[in-house]
């Protein structure tokens, strides 16, 4: 009983840990976004707000501030004092729930992300909440869920411009969901071939299959297309249709304010932020350092934590990895800086004329590249049909 | 000129055919018939000076064989124009049959602005700080006629200025053109001469003669006759410019006389008041006196807030307070002679809601034989003609006084008259419980149980009778101060309060229709239809009554009707 | 403690599929339909079918609830009347659902009910296990081995069946004029 | 008008997944992003403002330090926001200025209705009121912000003047009290 207590206590700790550093790194992308957007459009962004005491160092303190590093928290604590405005026409209910219902989802499905790896005695184990065995339909499942934030939130509002925003999300969100399940397809049947073992759908095995070679190089078209449904999926850029500032004033979000819109707007980067990570997951090997092109002598260059002791090469594994997906984090808005917004129409046929067919024609295509691979190469270890 | 009126005659101006009078200044024919002939020294009341020579226009007459006196035809067979070879001043000159003028001919053109070149040469240019501007006579033709250049290289001259003419005019001798038209007016309708033109040529100024100055009660006309910035009010110099003011017809009640003026205020303060031509009652002028009354809008003891023993209170409170004291015995009206005629309709309505004997106080003071009359009320002819007084007011309230002592009147709603000046001493008002409407503090206000603040001529609007027995409207100027009331709306409450039914303020349009059924004189008079220079009544039941009012200017104080009225001048 | 979820987990369930039956606003019914495939979904996990849980999540919770969600916030359902059911509806589902609840409980109680048996022993995947012996296991490789073997045909029919009613649904939203032409497509102007 | 249809020309397979496009224009953002930031730290640093930016209107003195405006009041007949508000007032005798006779007792422009038009400026006879390089307003009331006349001064400071009418109307009146030729 006691070692389920500290088990269970552990687990908290560790859980709060998680939320702790995916709000503070969805923060940090909110300043992020701010800097990258002025730099690309010749601006220096946030470089005014000093903490009291910290900004008094000498050299380091001026520096933080330049790069605006407090300015998370003057947000966060903008938005915490801000009068919290309640409409008199909303629906109270769906109203509050709705900035819930947007984060939620986003802090819980990364339980099954697995963010790095230690050695436990000769056995590499991810560093991860639940290494549960269903790990990518988890995530998509709870992604999906993120949708009703948006669609609640913009039918509670209870005005026109909200209402679109809530109408256009379920219908964008619906349709690049399958071409996003289908994309990871390929990937799933390569994590599951006769090379990596009996893997299931964790997101470790994963990782753990891609130590040959990153599956994005040579699935780079199903890389692509979950990619560009992600990019859907989180309403960003080009394809923030609940959203579009110039048609819909605020659309979803447009009767929000103070802190409730905070939420939305955390919950937004916060998706972000996993999405990033899943897709470092699926498509770039995770924490692997680099491919290793399947040759064994080679095998310290794909894996080098394992080498290292537990306390330097864990943490070493989980900042490779936040810096890869900090980079897709980036691209996220080096994108949304770049590209004009699609037109409602141009996002539906994008969806379901283009991704979805390209995935299906990827899922069939990869399918018979990897069953003839194992006939080539592993055919004795190909599962037999029995009857 | 009695016949000028009937006789019309055919005049060609700038080839065209005008029917005018025969025999009328040229000016004012031209102007009649909407062609601007420019002058300065010209005006239709003063007599004709022609020194400005503003005015030339060229002018002729239809060709006459000399010896045999048939018309010369030219080769069309139209009769020939004899033009004079120089042009003429036509302020000069009277119309006749078949004179033809040229008002936009070159020559013309090229007399204006000669003209106009001399008075510029030493007028300084100041306009901005020139009160007159907006409506300076020489700014305009400037404009209109002006050469638009000056070709003076010279030092201009130097004038005294800011001369104290008189007490309230200020005259300022660089901007004089010397149109002569304050020395005419002083000469001829104030019969005051004091001012002068000294020195010759460019030097010429005008100034009052030694020992004397511009000090006569009618001294603000010369100002508003001067066509330039030379001559100022004291009173108004500096304090706004024209263009921001907006004129509002009124009627002046410093006496019976009714005056026409013209209220000038901006955003609701009035600054100026000026005479408004009405060549029946006042002509253009106006006394000096008349026009400092704008200064009881603002006056100190102005009363702005309904009061009940003393204590502030609200419309209905006051209302209904009046109502408990006018029933508590014997009722008495003062009504005055500064009410207007729908005022004094609505007293007379309440009159007969609360009964109660009218009283009016007739004040009497100084006339001057001019536009001054001896009585100092506008409309003590209301009062007689709605009835309210069968023979003429006392000056002193003595049977009042009378009935008080005796016991006989506990209540008295008195209508802005000062019964302490009326000759009811304090201690004996004091037994009486006063109901005050009026404007002002005053003696009789300290002692009132119910104060109701009214309006005073400029914030609201209605007639007054004068002493030609002249209908004549005044408009609202400014507004009232915040929450007053017009008197006709506070009695027509006070009636509802008193009968209990529901109340509407009456509007002036809507008493006038009653009052037009009701009384004789006023029959179909309505009152968006009285003219501008007022309705003479029929004032026939009152010849017998002794008016104390002496000749003025335009009023004759006739056994016979008013009505009939001989030119002064 | 598996017990007290299940119970909490059942109760949530029914309530909320109680709620959606007689929730008058079609959103809050919407939404108490996602709150009770939550619970199923749930339930689905102490059965320790986390395939399953998960499926039921993204396909029932994630897509489908969204497409009614959708539906009922497009046509603005809180406006609609309520309708009463005539008689005959009302006595046909009550009939309906008596037989409904009586064969529930004659499957759970009645003679040829299931026996109370221990379920089998569910385990993790063998790290060493082959193609041959993938045994039954929480593991959703096995799920996938047997759904592709031992049930290939219901699979197989299954789908077909699906896309059988996917075309049928396509073919009956698709108006087609008395001509036997497909309606014009409207001119979708191009940027 | 002959109408001329211009067909577009045809894509081929790479324009037409728009992805060069889509490269190119992250390249330009790219580009934009390594380059020196053009940013103004606005209280540090000022902008340079120009000789005839329209900035706050202010009331200014001739180099004798006397207050040019004369209180004409056509800038407030002018002003389209109706944001001046002017008091006349006359010079006292005693006054070394006497000779101007009139100024304004107050000069109001409230700066939450002035629309930085110029008109005022324009139109000024006197060359009294200019609006000048000040264009940070900022108060804490309504009430702060209704410049008068000391502020309007202060803010002016003293132009160089081209025109020396009043100089000249004193020198005169001055030779013709001595005297001199009138």
């Amino acid at each position: 009983m006691d070692s389920l207590l500290l088990d269970i206590v552990i687990k908290v700790i560790f859980a709060l840990l998680f939320v702790a550093v995916i709000m503070s790194l969805a923060a940090y992308s909110v300043l992020g976004e701010r800097k990258v957007a002025s730099w690309i459009q010749g601006r220096v962004g946030p470089n005014r707000t000093a903490l009291p005491g910290i900004s008094a160092i000498p050299v380091l303190g001026p520096q933080l501030v330049k790069l605006g590093i407090w300015q998370p928290l003057a947000d966060g604590v903008k938005f915490l004092f801000k009068e919290d405005p309640l409409p008199g026409h909303v629906n109270k209910l769906y109203y509050c729930l709705a900035p819930c219902i947007a984060l939620v989802p986003a802090l819980t499905t990364m339980v099954v992300l697995p963010v790095g790896q230690y050695m436990d005695g000769d056995v590499v184990k991810p560093i991860i909440l639940a290494n549960v065995d269903i790990g990518i339909l988890f995530i998509l499942a709870f992604g999906s869920l993120g949708v009703y934030g948006i669609v609640i939130g913009g039918w509670a509002a209870n005005s026109k411009y909200p209402y679109f925003g809530g109408i256009r999300s379920s219908a964008q969100m619906i349709s690049y969901e399958l071409a996003m399940g289908m994309s990871i397809l390929p990937v799933l049947i390569w994590a599951n071939g006769p090379n990596s073992g009996l893997a299931g759908l964790s997101l470790f095995n994963i990782v753990e299959s891609q130590q040959g070679m990153w599956l994005g190089v040579w699935m780079p078209i199903p890389a692509f297309i979950f990619l560009v449904s992600l990019y859907a999926e989180t309403n960003r850029l080009p394809f923030d249709m609940p959203e579009s500032e110039t048609e819909l004033v605020g659309g979803f979000h447009t009767e929000y304010g103070s802190f409730k819109f905070g939420l939305f707007f955390v919950g937004e980067y916060a998706h972000m932020v996993i999405g990033s990570a899943v897709f470092t997951i699926l498509f770039l090997g995770g924490w692997n350092f680099l491919p290793d092109f399947g040759i064994e002598s080679l095998h310290w260059l794909s894996d080098p934590w394992a080498l290292m002791p537990n306390w330097l090469g864990g943490p070493l594994s989980v900042i490779y990895f936040i810096g890869k997906t900090l980079f897709f984090v980036f691209l996220f808005m080096w994108v949304r800086w770049t590209l004009p917004r699609f037109r409602y129409d141009q996002v539906m046929t994008l969806g379901w004329k283009y991704l979805v067919p390209g995935a299906l024609i990827c899922v069939v295509a990869y399918a018979i590249i990897i069953g003839l691979w194992d006939i080539a190469f592993a055919i004795d270890q190909t599962p037999a049909i029995v009857e | 000129m009695a016949d000028s009126e009937t006789n019309l005659v055919t005049i060609n101006i700038d080839g065209n055919e005008h029917s005018v009078p025969n025999g009328m200044n040229l000016v004012d024919a031209c102007e009649s018939v909407g062609v601007e002939i420019p002058h300065y020294c010209y005006h239709p009341k003063l007599s004709v000076a022609g020194n400005c020579r503003m005015c030339l226009v060229e002018m002729g007459m239809p060709m006459r064989d000399r010896a045999t006196g048939e018309p010369v035809l030219d080769d069309d067979g139209v009769q020939k124009i004899g033009w004079m070879p120089k042009p003429a001043i036509a302020c000069a000159s009277k119309t006749m049959p078949g004179l033809h003028l040229k008002t936009k001919s070159d020559l013309t053109k090229e007399c204006r602005e000669g003209v106009m070149e001399f008075l510029l040469v030493n007028h300084p240019l100041d306009c901005p700080i020139c009160d007159q501007a907006g409506e300076c006579r020489l700014q305009e033709f400037a404009t209109d006629y002006g050469r638009g250049f000056s070709r003076y290289v010279e030092e201009k001259n130097v004038k005294p200025k800011r001369t104290k003419l008189g007490p309230r005019v200020t005259l300022d001798d660089e901007r004089c053109i010397l149109c002569s038209r304050c020395v005419r007016f002083c000469d001829e309708i104030d019969e005051n001469p004091v001012l002068g033109f000294t020195e010759r040529g460019s030097y010429n100024t005008l100034t009052c003669f030694p020992g004397t100055q511009l000090d006569s009660n009618y001294s603000l006309n010369t100002v508003d006759l001067c066509p330039v910035g030379a001559l100022t009010s004291t009173d108004f110099r500096f304090k706004m410019r024209v263009w921001f003011l907006k004129p509002t017809p009124s009627i002046c009640t410093e006496s019976s006389a009714g005056v026409n003026t013209e209220v000038w205020s901006r955003e609701g303060v009035i600054y100026r008041i000026t005479p408004r031509r009405n060549d029946l009652v006042n002509d253009t002028w106006m006394a000096d006196t008349g026009r400092a009354l704008y200064h009881q809008v603002e006056a100190e003891n102005r009363m702005k807030s309904f009061r009940v023993d003393g204590n502030r209170a609200s419309i209905g409170e006051a209302t209904q307070r009046v109502r408990e004291l006018m029933s508590v015995g014997p009722v008495a009206y003062v009504g005055s002679g500064q009410m207007s005629v729908e005022e004094q309709w609505m007293l007379r309505k309440l009159a007969e809601v609360e009964p109660g004997a009218v009283h009016f106080v007739y004040h009497q003071g100084e006339g001057d034989d001019r536009l001054i009359s001896k009585d100092k009320t506008p409309n003590l002819r209301g009062g007689l003609l709605t009835g309210l007084l069968k023979t003429l007011p006392e000056t002193h309230l003595h049977a009042l006084r009378d009935q008080l002592e005796k016991g006989e009147v506990k209540t008295i709603v008195c209508f802005g008259e000062d019964l302490v000046k009326a000759g009811i001493g304090p201690d004996l008002l004091k037994k009486a419980n006063i109901i005050y409407l009026g404007s002002h503090r005053n003696d009789t206000t300290d002692i009132a149980r119910v104060l109701i603040p009214t309006l005073t001529v400029f914030e609201r609007s209605g007639s007054f009778v004068n002493q030609q027995f002249r209908l004549q409207k005044f408009a609202q100027c400014v507004p009232g101060p915040a929450g007053l009331l017009p008197t006709t709306a506070l009695l027509a409450r006070i009636i509802s309060e008193i009968k209990g039914d529901a109340y509407t303020a009456p509007s002036n349009p809507m008493l006038w229709r009653e009052m037009g059924l009701a009384i004789e004189q006023f029959a179909g008079v309505e009152f968006a239809k009285i003219p501008a220079t007022g309705l003479e009544l029929d004032s026939s039941a009152f010849a017998q009554l002794p008016f104390v009012e002496e000749k003025g200017w335009h009023y004759e104080p006739a056994a016979e009707p008013a009505g009939a009225e001989s030119s002064a001048h | 403690m598996a017990d007290f979820l299940f119970f909490l987990f059942s109760a949530l369930t029914v309530l909320s599929a109680f709620l959606v039956t007689v929730s008058r606003n079609a959103v809050n019914g919407a939404m108490f339909m996602i709150l009770s495939f939550v619970g199923m979904a749930c339930l689905f996990l102490l059965l320790e079918a986390y395939f399953l849980a998960a499926l039921q999540v993204l396909v029932y919770a994630g897509a489908v609830m969204v497409l009614f969600l959708f539906i009922v916030m497009l046509l603005d359902a809180d406006k609609a009347r309520s309708v009463r059911p005539d008689r005959l509806t009302i006595v046909a589902a009550t009939v309906g659902g008596l037989m409904l609840i009586s064969g529930l409980a004659y499957v759970t109680f009645g003679p040829s009910a299931a026996p109370s048996t221990e379920l089998p022993a569910i385990t993790e995947m063998p790290q060493n296990a082959t193609a041959e012996n993938i045994p039954f296991t929480t593991a959703s490789r096995s799920f996938g081995y047997g759904l592709f073997t031992k049930y290939m045909l219901p699979f197989q029919v299954t789908g077909f069946l699906l896309l059988i009613a996917m075309i049928g649904v396509i073919v009956l939203s698709k108006k087609i004029d008395a001509s036997g032409d497909e309606p014009a497509k409207q001119k979708v102007a191009k940027s | 008008m002959a109408v001329k249809v211009v067909d577009r020309s045809p894509l081929n397979f790479w324009e037409k997944t728009y992805m060069p496009q889509v490269l190119g224009g992250l390249k330009i953002t790219l580009d934009n992003m390594l380059r020196p930031k053009v940013t103004l730290q606005y209280p540090e640093e000022r902008p340079t403002i120009p000789d005839n930016y329209r900035g706050v209107p202010t009331l200014v003195r001739d180099p004798n330090g006397r207050e040019k405006c004369v209180s004409c009041q056509l800038c407030e007949f002018v002003c389209p926001p109706k944001a001046i508000r002017i008091t006349p007032g006359d010079i006292d005798d005693s006054d070394e200025n006497a000779h101007v006779e009139k100024r304004p007792k107050d000069f109001e422009i409230n700066m939450l209705r002035c629309i930085y038009c110029g008109m005022c400026q324009e139109v000024c006879p006197e060359e009294a009121i200019f609006l000048q390089d000040i264009y940070s307003v900022s108060g804490y009331s309504r009430e702060e912000l209704v410049y008068h006349k000391a502020k309007l001064y202060e803010l002016g400071g003293t132009l160089p003047d081209q025109h020396y009418k009043w100089d000249r109307k004193k020198e005169a009146e001055e030779k013709v009290a001595a005297g001199g030729h009138h």
